[in-house]
């Protein structure tokens, strides 16, 4: 009889809590939204599916020498699988386009406003006691309008552990919301006549020029931000291994089994964030509210530099691509193109998106080197 | 509390500050590499492998392209 | 001289001992089997070239710093890598012959019964004085019966690491001895009639099935037995990433490079468990005694069961493939539907078999679950 | 000694308990699941991006076999 | 104010010391040679990277929790990284030309001779006062006669880590400047007459005999040296892996996934070898003048020896292939190629070159196998 | 000092002495293996899917090759 008790007793029916069985919920929301609504699906389905294996009772998963618990030691704690997913994305990112009108990088400098305004509103809100985030925290937060998961897995690892599952959650399911978030912006900042600016075409890049960028970016961080150079350099490295034609293997793999590797690990060791405990917190909410906030201003600035510049240059950017400066590689650029053929369904701006686009990666890697080395 | 705030407004113009004056310095130090590439390297080479490939990828591309479509066209 | 001397004390031929050289013939010998007679090949090399590689003298290899050591201690130890290994079976499994059928599941469960007797029967050898197993190694010998090779390999880490090595050759020589073990068992526990029974075409199996499907076993393996959640969430985790069709970059390398990788240093580390101080131990006999009974009663009970269920039941099942519940996918599928053809040259059972394959493994990972909370 | 068979003999009875009654709930659950699928997507779908792709390469392995056993037809 | 000149001592510009940058400039040379001179590419991309990355001012990227600290500390310390390129080499060398004639592994053998003058040479430079090495260092030095990168890799890992990065540079640049170097003494070794020998067409090879060969190959290191066991024996499980044809998955995965992931990880591991501090010191010129003497006499004594066993026999060997018994797979097979047709253009060396090239490799180990057990 | 060229010395004799040694051993028994091989295996056996794979990829490498330069010489 007794054993019978102590079989009900190691059920999960038995053991469950109620934060558990929410979080449980979480995770089938979040993969519901992967599958059903392509939400950033390479990473939400890991870190949906790890969220659930994290709150399962009675089992050590995401705690102790859990599995989980186990692959975030390895490399979340550590920052090595978000630098290999970024050094795999280097080696598919073309800097083509933004070679071909380096003036772009402009654009992703502004969108980059999105960072320090929200770190400020966290820190306001902290003052007003609504929330109590430390200096260190609220850049973290700060962070998600970089528009740029692995750098904001990488920062908050490094700056906010404790808040790394919401920032991550947040971050991609932002990313993904780009198409929903940024339109309404971009409209009630342009007029239907700038809308309609159309670009010349870039000129051709040199591929010497395009080995030479990754090498003279990362020279400049060493000399300027030292505090960005393993996130740039990892992500430099694998666009010189692209770039370089010499070593198609190596830049293969970094595309392809290792990135995909990494994926799957980071996405799972970022599931293990999502126990209860940590993430059913009020902390949670404010997250998600600053993290759309940041979006939204990364966009509006973005926008109205375009047009500053546009103040000062005979050759008019269309300031739609300047929202393309927050990075969400390659889908703010995407909807860049699609706003402005809404008003000009000749004028595809997918190209010309493509540099500040990157460029605001580039942005917000120098901005979390700032933040890595002055909020810690 | 309140030199929270400050410490953060500190950063936020120390922090934007650093990200335009690097993108300027990048912008001008892309030119400068471009000048340079384009005024040694006036043509675009293309290595001769890459374009090997790709001429005979979309070369392998249209015939496989138009033998489906015979086939098809064929089939149907 | 003393250098000469030095030298002969330095090589192997001076150094190796009998039982040393006994498993370097054993290794051979599962190479042999592995390549001449296709034995589970891509465990079994491994297996074998590390073991070859754990017995030479003079030399560390499976021991201390040495490579061997070192997967272990950070894959095998861990259970990382059998866990690895299931994500890409489950990334590999279609479960869509069970969800067409899903009462076959009760075969799966059936064929379980060869793990818990052979758990009795290493106790009851225990109590006869015959041997000395511990009720964990009793449990780990059991899972041998679960003819699911991650399985026994994770449940021996936990249970009973000094009997990794004995456990895993056992499990991997049987399952590649599937075509020679059960045919007879199910000649004998069969009628010519019965063997002929042939059944209806299963229906078609909607997608949406399929991606829900894991999720529901996650849900329910939550609930009941969260002991079994590391091993079952892995598997799901690759079966959802395969059904889901989002992310199919991630689902084609956990059933490419990441397995691959995950078989080689999974072979490996199990090597390094066969070291001659370890294996040539009078257990490693019982074990393998123990392991072949362990099959044979699966098998049988599967088959048994299915006539049980042919009593309630209009819609008849060939019993033969009740014996595909041991799992070996998909060996132990490929010898229902070679015997059923003995009877019947037009009764193909294979498709009708893996449902019930399928189902061993999810039952034996139930069992596993069980044997793990109860047993350690 | 006595006690560790009976403990066993409790751990199988347990076990296999636990077994039968999970696949049996499963197999309810599962069912369940199918029917209410099946009752709000009626038809099969697949998504076209797999509808076309497997097309296409039906259509290419015919194209390259029939290319092949001509090739072979000619050279023999 | 104060926070404007914490911002100016936070910069690279400020920080950087004149070693740091001087190795960046090595760093840059080093990725001019891979990318415009096709220098070994493969491993010399990832080293010149980590290179610079390693000697960025201000930011732990090669030391304590730094990126490149961890992989070194992961895969290079403990050896694994370069073993397991090795493995993937092993799946890639075809064992078929040195079994057609077997009696062309003397050449590989004479080649060593290389290492051991080179460790000579180090230590009479010691006596006389040059440098200071130690018997460990002057091995390790040595070993880049060997012309095999992973094997110098791995040696210096276990002899003299402190010389690692200026070892594996040395290494690698020379297997790249075989071009350069064998053939004047090639040419200078060998009359007119001796370079247009032509030898008979090998005999077919029989697939059973490779399967076999990686196996007799490792019975032999486990009887004579043991020590060798580690590399020899991960270089003949990934040749049995390729040539069994069992397991072409996984052999698959060790020619291309993992061996580029292992290279990766190696290069950058080794370029966190080439901080300022370790790598400009007197010890490393020393170790470039005396790498280039072991290739030298490397290539000398292999032309030798097989003009000696010339001497004895009738079938007579083109000297220009004993060249290629210091490995530098497939360079030196090729260069010995190229000088034969200088002198006949009909006469192709290269699949006899094949042979001493491979049989090289396995010199080399035996060599490191004693190196690692009398040096250390 | 002396000392350390001395032990070198040794450790060269040694080593190169241990490599012939080794190499010649594995001449001998890789000679009595390939004997004992070509006694009991005498015809040269390639497996069958082995073969049958190169079959189908020398004559699908040929059909293309054909199909392009076919295609190209209508092109030019
Ligand atoms: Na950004
Ligand atoms: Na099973
Ligand atoms: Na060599």
């Amino acid at each position: 009889m007794s054993q019978l008790v102590a079989l009900w007793h190691s059920t999960g029916i038995y053991q469950i809590s109620i934060p558990q069985a929410v979080m449980i919920f979480i995770g089938l929301f979040l993969l519901y939204l992967a599958v059903a609504k392509r939400f950033e699906p390479l990473l939400l389905i890991p870190i949906g599916f790890g969220g659930i294996l994290s709150n399962i009772p009675g089992v050590d998963i995401a705690v102790g020498d859990g599995i989980l618990a186990q692959f975030a030691g390895m490399g979340l704690d550590t920052g090595i699988f978000p630098l290999l997913v970024f050094m795999g994305i280097g080696a598919m990112t073309d800097f083509g386009p933004l070679l071909a009108n380096p003036r772009t990088m402009l654009l992703g400098a502004a969108a980059q406003i999105g960072i320090f305004s929200t770190l400020l509103g966290a820190l306001f809100m902290t003052q007003i006691g609504v929330f109590d985030f430390s200096l260190a925290q609220a850049a973290a937060i700060g962070i998600i309008g970089g528009a740029d998961g692995p750098t904001a897995i990488y920062v908050s690892g490094v700056l906010a552990p404790e808040l790394l599952g919401a920032i991550a959650v947040a971050a991609y399911s932002y990313m993904a919301l780009v198409p929903l978030i940024q339109p309404p912006i971009m409209r009630a900042l342009t007029t239907e006549e700038e809308r309609r600016i159309r670009m010349r075409l870039p000129r051709e890049v040199h591929q010497t020029e395009k080995i030479l960028f990754p090498l003279v970016l990362l020279i400049l961080v060493a000399l300027i931000v030292p505090g960005a150079a393993p996130l740039l350099g990892m992500f430099c490295f694998g666009n010189l291994m692209k770039e370089c034609r010499v070593v198609a293997r190596l830049s293969d793999t970094a595309q392809n089994a290792l990135i995909n590797i990494a994926t799957i690990f980071l996405g799972l060791s970022v599931g293990s964030k999502l126990i209860a405990d940590e993430f059913l917190v009020g902390e949670t909410l404010g997250i998600l509210a600053l993290g759309v906030v940041a979006f939204a201003i990364g966009t509006a600035t973005g926008v109205l530099m375009a047009k500053l510049l546009n103040m000062f240059s005979e050759r008019k950017i269309n300031p739609l691509i300047g929202a393309a400066g927050v990075s969400a590689v390659p889908m703010a650029a995407r909807v860049a193109n699609k706003v402005g053929i809404e008003s000009d369904p000749d004028n595809f701006l997918i190209m010309h998106a493509m540099g500040p686009n990157v460029a605001g990666v580039i942005g917000s890697t120098i901005a979390a080197g700032v933040l890595i080395q002055f909020a810690s | 509390m309140e030199n929270l705030v400050s410490q953060g407004f500190e950063l936020a113009i120390f922090g934007m500050g650093t990200v335009f004056v690097f993108l300027t310095l990048l912008i001008l130090v892309t030119h400068g590499m471009s000048l340079l590439v384009q005024k040694y390297e006036p043509e675009l080479p293309k290595t001769a492998a890459q374009t090997a490939t790709q001429k005979v990828d979309r070369h392998l591309l249209a015939v496989i392209t138009a033998a489906i479509s015979e086939h098809r066209s064929k089939r149907d």
